[in-house]
């Protein structure tokens, strides 16, 4: 029974990841309507800051709480740059393309971003090891192996999701970014800058990346350049079947998802290979039966 | 238009005469010879293809210059990115092309065996630095095929031999999901069930998988005394470093995959202390001109390390340049040539080929990671019985 | 030449076996030059003349002569191509291209029928490419099975397997759309990786093709002259895509594709005039994944080796960037930007490791700059005279 | 017209309700189209006209209430079947494929009549090519009927075409199938006043040419709904108000207080 709560606490935090990382595909596709598939590479690209900010903070002999805070400001902030970035250079003069353009782009824009890392980072086709910033050590409960950081990185993640979630949906700045969602054109009429709540828009989403970046690294003290790419291809699916354009739909997709990877290694040791494969034709089976996904609204098409 | 068009003829000819004269220039000094390098150089294992494409660099380098030798020797890299299907399209290349006598290819065991068939079509001789799957020499004789590196049989081998010694009963095997993997976890399976060890149960996951700590609940649960890992580094580092996450203290069996300095530099040195390898050569220091080796390696001023295949990829490309040296630029002969290969020293140990052109005496020495450092079992405080492995009965 | 005399029989007959000159004299210039700094100013000037060939109006003729003389230019593409393989006749690696391109490109008009056309999102072309392969293999000890009914195989399993994604493709739009096919393709991939019966990791031998006694592995030798074995797979498959290019066409200048475009354009109001949305997106699906795997089963018996490695969500992507780049729709788009994604990798080794970082940075540039593609689709018009 | 020469109302819809969420877009609402009317369908914005089109035409589906095209019960029937029974509509905004040539966009109207089998299209060519050219020259003649330049314009994208032109192509897009029955969904929506009025001349016209087809109309321009129909039913928040002669309607008080709200 106790491997029971081991598994739901593993679950959790790869949930939180993938929930992270959703909410920012579900924030590009509710502004803008595109997929913006370098995201996983953004996360890569924070977490890497993050890696650099420590051995700066090591260099320059920063108390450990002041190096945990500046690691993972410079994730956040490297993300946030990057995304806003790629949005105001790339996504918004394509915005007018078909939808198949913008995927592809960004695509080749995340596997840039990755081959820049390999290549350019000091021995960056190699693991790097994240430094452990954490209080480590943990306490056992009945069998359950609790860690200090896990919680404290879950605990951290859901507050994250939380924060995003109140800006959206309760300040200013939420609100300018919820009218350009909702129409782009009256949006800019009622003077918003629409450009810039973009801009914006986009790099709140990237700092969600960032901050699954850095709790990716704090939590599994290992970072390397291809960590993206699967992580985007499994946060595009949470943030799908959860429905695009809703918050809470891509944080029920990320746990979803991490909960289905877990039950198949759990239940079905035998069809342990088969965890990605199961938990993606579930994925499918889930988009046939809820086309538009779990918590979206099944309204109507305007005719 | 028809003018431009012609133009374009006119460039095709030109082009030919340019590659003319850049052959020409050698006229004077030796003969131009030219040796292909295949490898992954981009994807998740190029560490290990830069690696090993440094190492060709740097033999022919050191080869060139070197006046006594009767050739200039030129290396051609091209990337199979550890496909199969693009290393039949690069071995295609390299073997159509005639100026090539001989190649050192492959990494990833897939790609060999793709393109064993294609070297022996076009009668290119090759030596193989890398892959170790055992079929690729052993699926049938082929003249051409040649390998320094042991196959993964002897690893597996030492090391199941050596846990038993320790006095090892149960294990788990954590392998990924690629040929690789399989064939480590196929070969582990067989040397432990004959050893009349237990296997309490096996995974094999995706390379490219981030969290691996269902599994290792899942393992935690058989609570084995050795977890036994058939991989690479990326997946090897994050196996260990979220074993410890979990709280699981098993003993960490690794093999050729995870053995060089990245293993140690990612996964750090507390957490690596104490892990096994078992790997076909002793360290590069124990080996005459191993030193040579690693110092102009640096003096070279490659940023990439040359990992742990890149003293086999420098072995193979000094042997081929060797047999060329004795026999002259062609095929057939240096094909014969290797055939003939037998206790001939390199900085990986003496080499001598079977009849089916594998290496039988690769040195598999058994490795401890001792503060921070791949140190040889029998000279680890571990042997002394100053530090212990973990687990031990 | 000027734009008007392009116009009339003689100038777009002209204008076509120009175009074809050009195409065939880029391809034997680019395979056979290998000193870089000649193939760079090749390259220059091939881009040179492409540039110019629409503003003299060459293409525009070429185009009209494909309308108003298919069988005349039908035959001076097949000169075009039969003096390709002369021209390269015992250059081994140089035919493989020449197949691969082909390969890509047939599997990239399904997709064309499927994205161009049907406006339906496919992200798993390897995969299906993969079934095909995966058949060819599979059916490797069943010596009694006509290659070619072994290669039609291939393409009708990969059609099948299709169906399974019919329901959630028939049920989703744009980006769930997207996302069905890219999770099928990444888990098909996942699923040779760790299943053992076909292979598992390692992959799988096949035999080579072998047509009523004609070995395809040996040297193809026509009277004196001797050609590199490859030649029998280029004019096999140089036949099957001629062939999917007529379907294609044909598909594309029938109300079948009216019915198509309409779908991918506004599915509501058309379904308001009684076209059946589901079945005609079925089709282009099952169409296109016939393509693929067809070609999959030949490109497995070509390479006589396949593994999960070549069936990537890596492949897929290059795939629909094929589409994309020549010209959504644009059946000759289709072959052009093949040869340039197919043929720049390989050109660009001498970059070895930094290849990668360029090919991604080359295709976003080309997405900012054309976004319509290098060859934009042309408004269908029927010929009314005959 | 075999169905046709029963006598009974074409379309009869009874108690049809719709719901959005929480609103009721159409709240029990019955009308009776008679044959070979021209019926107006007017109200405020909002008030549930579209809505009553794309539940006829089987795009919404209905959460209570029938429809009869015809004698039959098409309430729960898929568009392409609603289609089949001779039903053909307009759009408010305009939905024609922009980047197909005239001659596709009308031939969609067509989809009924045309051969879409494989063999006859990939094989067959000749009996194609002959099929598309008969298809041109009906597809000319009923241009011309409006707009004699529009027919020169058979293979130009529809793009190319001017607002007025794409509403002509638009219309004759539904009559073209040969409906039993067309809804017009606000056939002068971003048009001027003269090419308003120049357009629903087309229209009776091209009407009476096809024998006094049913015809049902959306418009807000009520010189147009005065001159054009025989009878207008009067929407508010999806119900019916009012039904009658437009003059009787635009007399009824309630009608007015709808327009121009409580005074």
């Amino acid at each position: 029974m106790s491997s029971i709560a081991q598994y739901l606490l593993n679950g959790l935090m790869q949930g939180t990841i993938y929930g992270l990382v959703a909410i920012g595909f579900t924030i590009f596709f509710g502004v803008m309507n595109v997929i913006k598939f370098s995201h996983g590479d953004v996360l890569t690209f924070g977490a890497f800051g993050g890696l650099v900010a420590a051995w700066a903070a090591t260099a320059l002999g920063f108390p450990i709480w002041l190096e945990l805070v500046f690691v993972v400001l410079i994730s956040v902030m490297a993300s946030a740059a990057i995304g806003a970035i790629i949005a105001r250079g790339l996504v918004l003069p394509l915005k007018d393309a078909p939808p198949l353009n913008m995927l592809l782009m960004t695509m080749m824009v995340g596997t840039a971003i990755r081959e820049c890392i390999r290549l350019f980072f000091p021995n960056g086709t190699n693991p790097q090891r994240f430094p452990e910033l954490l209080p480590s050590g943990g306490f056992d409960l009945s069998g359950v192996y609790f860690r200090y950081d896990g919680l404290i990185l879950i605990a951290a993640g859901i507050a994250f999701i939380f924060a995003v979630q109140w800006i959206i949906n309760r300040t200013r700045l939420g609100l300018a970014i919820r009218a350009v969602a909702e129409d782009g054109e009256t949006a800019r009429t009622m003077g918003i800058n629409f450009t810039l709540t973009v801009a914006i828009a986009f790099a709140i989403g990237s700092m969600t990346a960032g901050v699954a970046g850095a709790l990716y690294g704090l939590y599994y003290s290992e970072i390397n350049y291809s960590m993206g790419l699967i992580l985007a291809i499994i946060g595009f699916s949470a943030a799908i079947i959860g429905g695009l354009g809703n918050i809470w739909g891509a944080i029920v997709g990320g746990y979803l998802f991490a909960g289905l990877q877990t039950a198949v290694v759990a239940l079905l040791p035998a069809l342990s290979d088969y965890k990605n494969v199961i938990a993606l034709i579930v994925v499918v089976a889930l988009i046939a039966w809820r086309p538009t996904g779990l918590l979206a609204e099944r309204g109507s098409e305007r005719v | 238009m028809l003018g431009s068009k012609g133009g374009v003829w006119g460039l095709a000819v030109s082009g030919l005469v340019l590659m003319a004269a850049a052959n020409a220039d050698g006229a004077f000094a030796k003969e131009k010879v030219k040796i292909a390098f295949v490898g992954p150089l981009t994807g998740s294992n190029s560490q290990h293809g830069i690696g090993g494409r440094n190492s060709a660099e740097l033999a022919v380098k050191l080869k060139n210059a070197d006046p006594a030798t009767k050739y200039e020797y030129e290396l051609v890299a091209l990337d199979d990115e550890c496909k199969p299907n693009v290393a039949v399209q690069v071995v295609t290349k390299i073997a159509s092309d005639n100026s090539i006598v001989v190649a050192v290819p492959h990494y990833c065991s897939a790609a060999a065996i793709a393109t064993v068939d294609i070297f022996h079509r076009f009668k290119l001789p090759m030596v193989i630095w890398a892959a170790v799957l055992p079929q690729i020499t052993y699926a049938k004789k082929v003249p051409e095929i040649h390998r320094v590196s042991g196959t993964l049989i002897g690893q597996n081998r030492v090391g199941a031999q050596f846990m038993k010694e320790r006095g090892y009963k149960t294990f788990v095997s954590f392998a990924d999901s690629t040929d690789y993997g399989k064939s480590m976890n196929e070969y582990f399976t067989k040397f432990t069930n004959e050893n009349k060890n237990e296997i309490l149960g096996a995974f094999a996951v995706p390379p490219d998988q981030q969290d691996v700590s269902a599994e290792l609940t899942r393992i935690k649960e058989l609570n084995p005394q050795v977890i036994y890992f058939g991989g690479l580094t990326p997946l090897g580092t994050r196996v260990r470093t979220q074993m410890e996450k979990l709280g699981i203290t098993a003993q960490l069996e690794g093999n050729s995959g995870i053995m060089g300095d990245a293993f140690i530099s990612a996964v750090g040195p507390e957490l690596a202390e104490g892990t096994l390898t078992f790997f076909d050569s002793p360290p590069l220091s124990k080996m005459p001109g191993g030193k040579f080796f690693s110092d102009n390696y640096t003096k070279a001023g490659y940023t990439q390390s040359p990992e742990a295949y890149g003293p086999f990829a420098f072995a193979a490309t000094n042997l081929v340049m060797e047999e060329i040296e004795r026999v002259g630029p062609n095929r057939a002969k240096i094909t014969e040539a290797l055939g003939k290969v037998k206790d001939r020293p390199s900085i990986i140990g003496p080499i001598t080929f079977d009849d089916y052109g594998q290496n039988i005496t690769p040195l598999t020495t058994k490795y401890v990671v001792q503060d921070g450092k791949w140190t040889i079992w029998e000279e680890s405080e571990y042997a002394t019985g100053k530090r212990k492995l973990k687990n031990l009965p | 030449m000027t734009v008007t005399s392009m116009k009339g029989t003689a100038g777009q007959i002209v204008s076509s076996i120009l175009v074809t000159a050009l195409l065939v004299g880029s391809l034997v210039a680019v395979l056979e030059i290998e000193d870089q700094r000649a193939l760079g100013i090749c390259v220059a000037i091939i881009a040179g003349l492409s540039f110019l060939a629409p503003k003299l109006g060459i293409l525009r003729g070429a185009e009209q002569a494909g309308a108003h003389h298919p069988w005349a230019v039908r035959l001076i593409i097949l000169i075009g191509f039969c003096s390709l393989v002369l021209i390269l006749k015992d250059n081994n690696f140089a035919l493989l291209m020449i197949a691969t391109i082909l390969i890509y490109a047939t599997v990239c008009l399904g997709i064309t029928i499927q994205t161009g056309y049907a406006g339906l999102f496919n992200f798993a072309g390897a995969a299906f490419l993969g079934t095909g392969g995966y058949t060819a293999a599979m059916l490797a000890n069943a010596t009694w099975l006509p290659d070619i009914v072994t290669i039609l195989l291939g393409g009708v399993i990969a059609a099948a397997l299709g169906t399974v994604l019919i329901l959630p493709v028939l049920r989703t739009r744009g980006h769930y759309a997207a996302l069905t096919t890219l999770a099928f393709g990444v888990l098909f991939n996942g699923f040779l990786e760790a299943n053992e019966m076909l292979g598992g990791p390692q992959g799988l031998k096949v035999p080579g093709i072998q047509i009523f006694g004609w070995d395809f592995s040996n040297d193809l030798v026509i009277g004196s002259l001797s050609f590199s074995f490859y030649a029998n797979y280029v004019l096999l498959i140089g036949a099957i895509f001629a062939l999917f290019m007529i379907f294609t066409r044909f598909i594309e200048r029938s109300w079948i594709g009216i019915w198509l475009d309409a779908v991918r354009l506004d599915e509501i109001a058309v379904s308001v005039f009684g076209l059946r949305i589901s079945v005609w997106k079925s089709f282009a699906f099952t169409a296109g994944n016939f393509l693929a795997g067809v070609m999959g089963a030949v490109y497995a018996k070509m390479t006589e080796f396949i593994a999960p490695a070549n069936f990537t969500f890596g492949d897929s992507l290059l795939l629909v960037a094929i589409v994309l780049l020549g010209g959504i729709g644009n059946r000759w788009g289709v072959l052009v930007a093949t040869m340039i994604v197919i043929l720049l990798p390989e050109k660009l080794q001498f970059i070895q490791e930094y290849r990668l970082l360029l090919f991604a940075c080359i295709i976003i540039l080309l997405l900012m700059v054309r976004p319509a593609g290098l060859l934009a689709r042309r408004v269908r018009v029927f010929e009314e005279r005959h | 017209m075999s169905a046709g020469s029963k006598n009974e109302s074409p379309l009869i819809a009874s108690g049809l309700s719709v719901k959005f969420g929480g609103l009721l877009a159409l709240n029990e609402l019955s009308i009776e189209v008679r044959r070979g009317e021209v019926l107006g369908l007017i109200g405020p914005n909002g008030s549930g006209k579209t809505t009553f089109f794309n539940v006829i035409s089987g795009i919404y589906a209905a959460s209570a209430g029938q429809v009869l095209l015809d004698g039959r019960d098409i309430t729960t029937l898929r568009p392409h079947q609603i289609a089949a029974h001779g039903l053909a509509r307009t759009f408010q905004r305009s939905r024609l494929c922009l980047s197909l040539s005239v001659f596709d966009n009308l031939m969609l109207g067509a989809v009924r009549r045309l051969n879409s089998g494989l063999w006859y299209n990939l094989v067959r060519r000749d009996r194609l090519a002959a099929d598309v050219r008969s298809a041109a020259k009906e597809a000319r003649d009923l241009l011309a009927i409006f707009n004699p330049d529009l027919a020169g314009k058979l293979w130009q994208p529809a793009i190319s075409l001017g607002m007025i032109d794409r509403r002509r192509l638009e219309i004759c897009r539904a009559l073209i199938g040969r409906p039993k029955i067309v809804l017009l969904d606000e056939p002068s929506a971003g048009m001027t006043h003269d090419e308003t009025n120049q357009l629903m001349n087309e229209i009776l016209e091209v009407r009476r040419n096809l024998g006094n087809l049913t015809v049902v109309m959306v418009e807000h321009e009520m010189g147009l709904i005065e001159r054009a129909t025989d009878r207008c039913v009067v929407l508010n928040y999806g119900k019916k108000i009012c039904e009658g002669k437009y003059a009787d309607v635009a007399a009824d008080p309630l009608v007015r207080e709808a327009y121009l709200g409580k005074s």
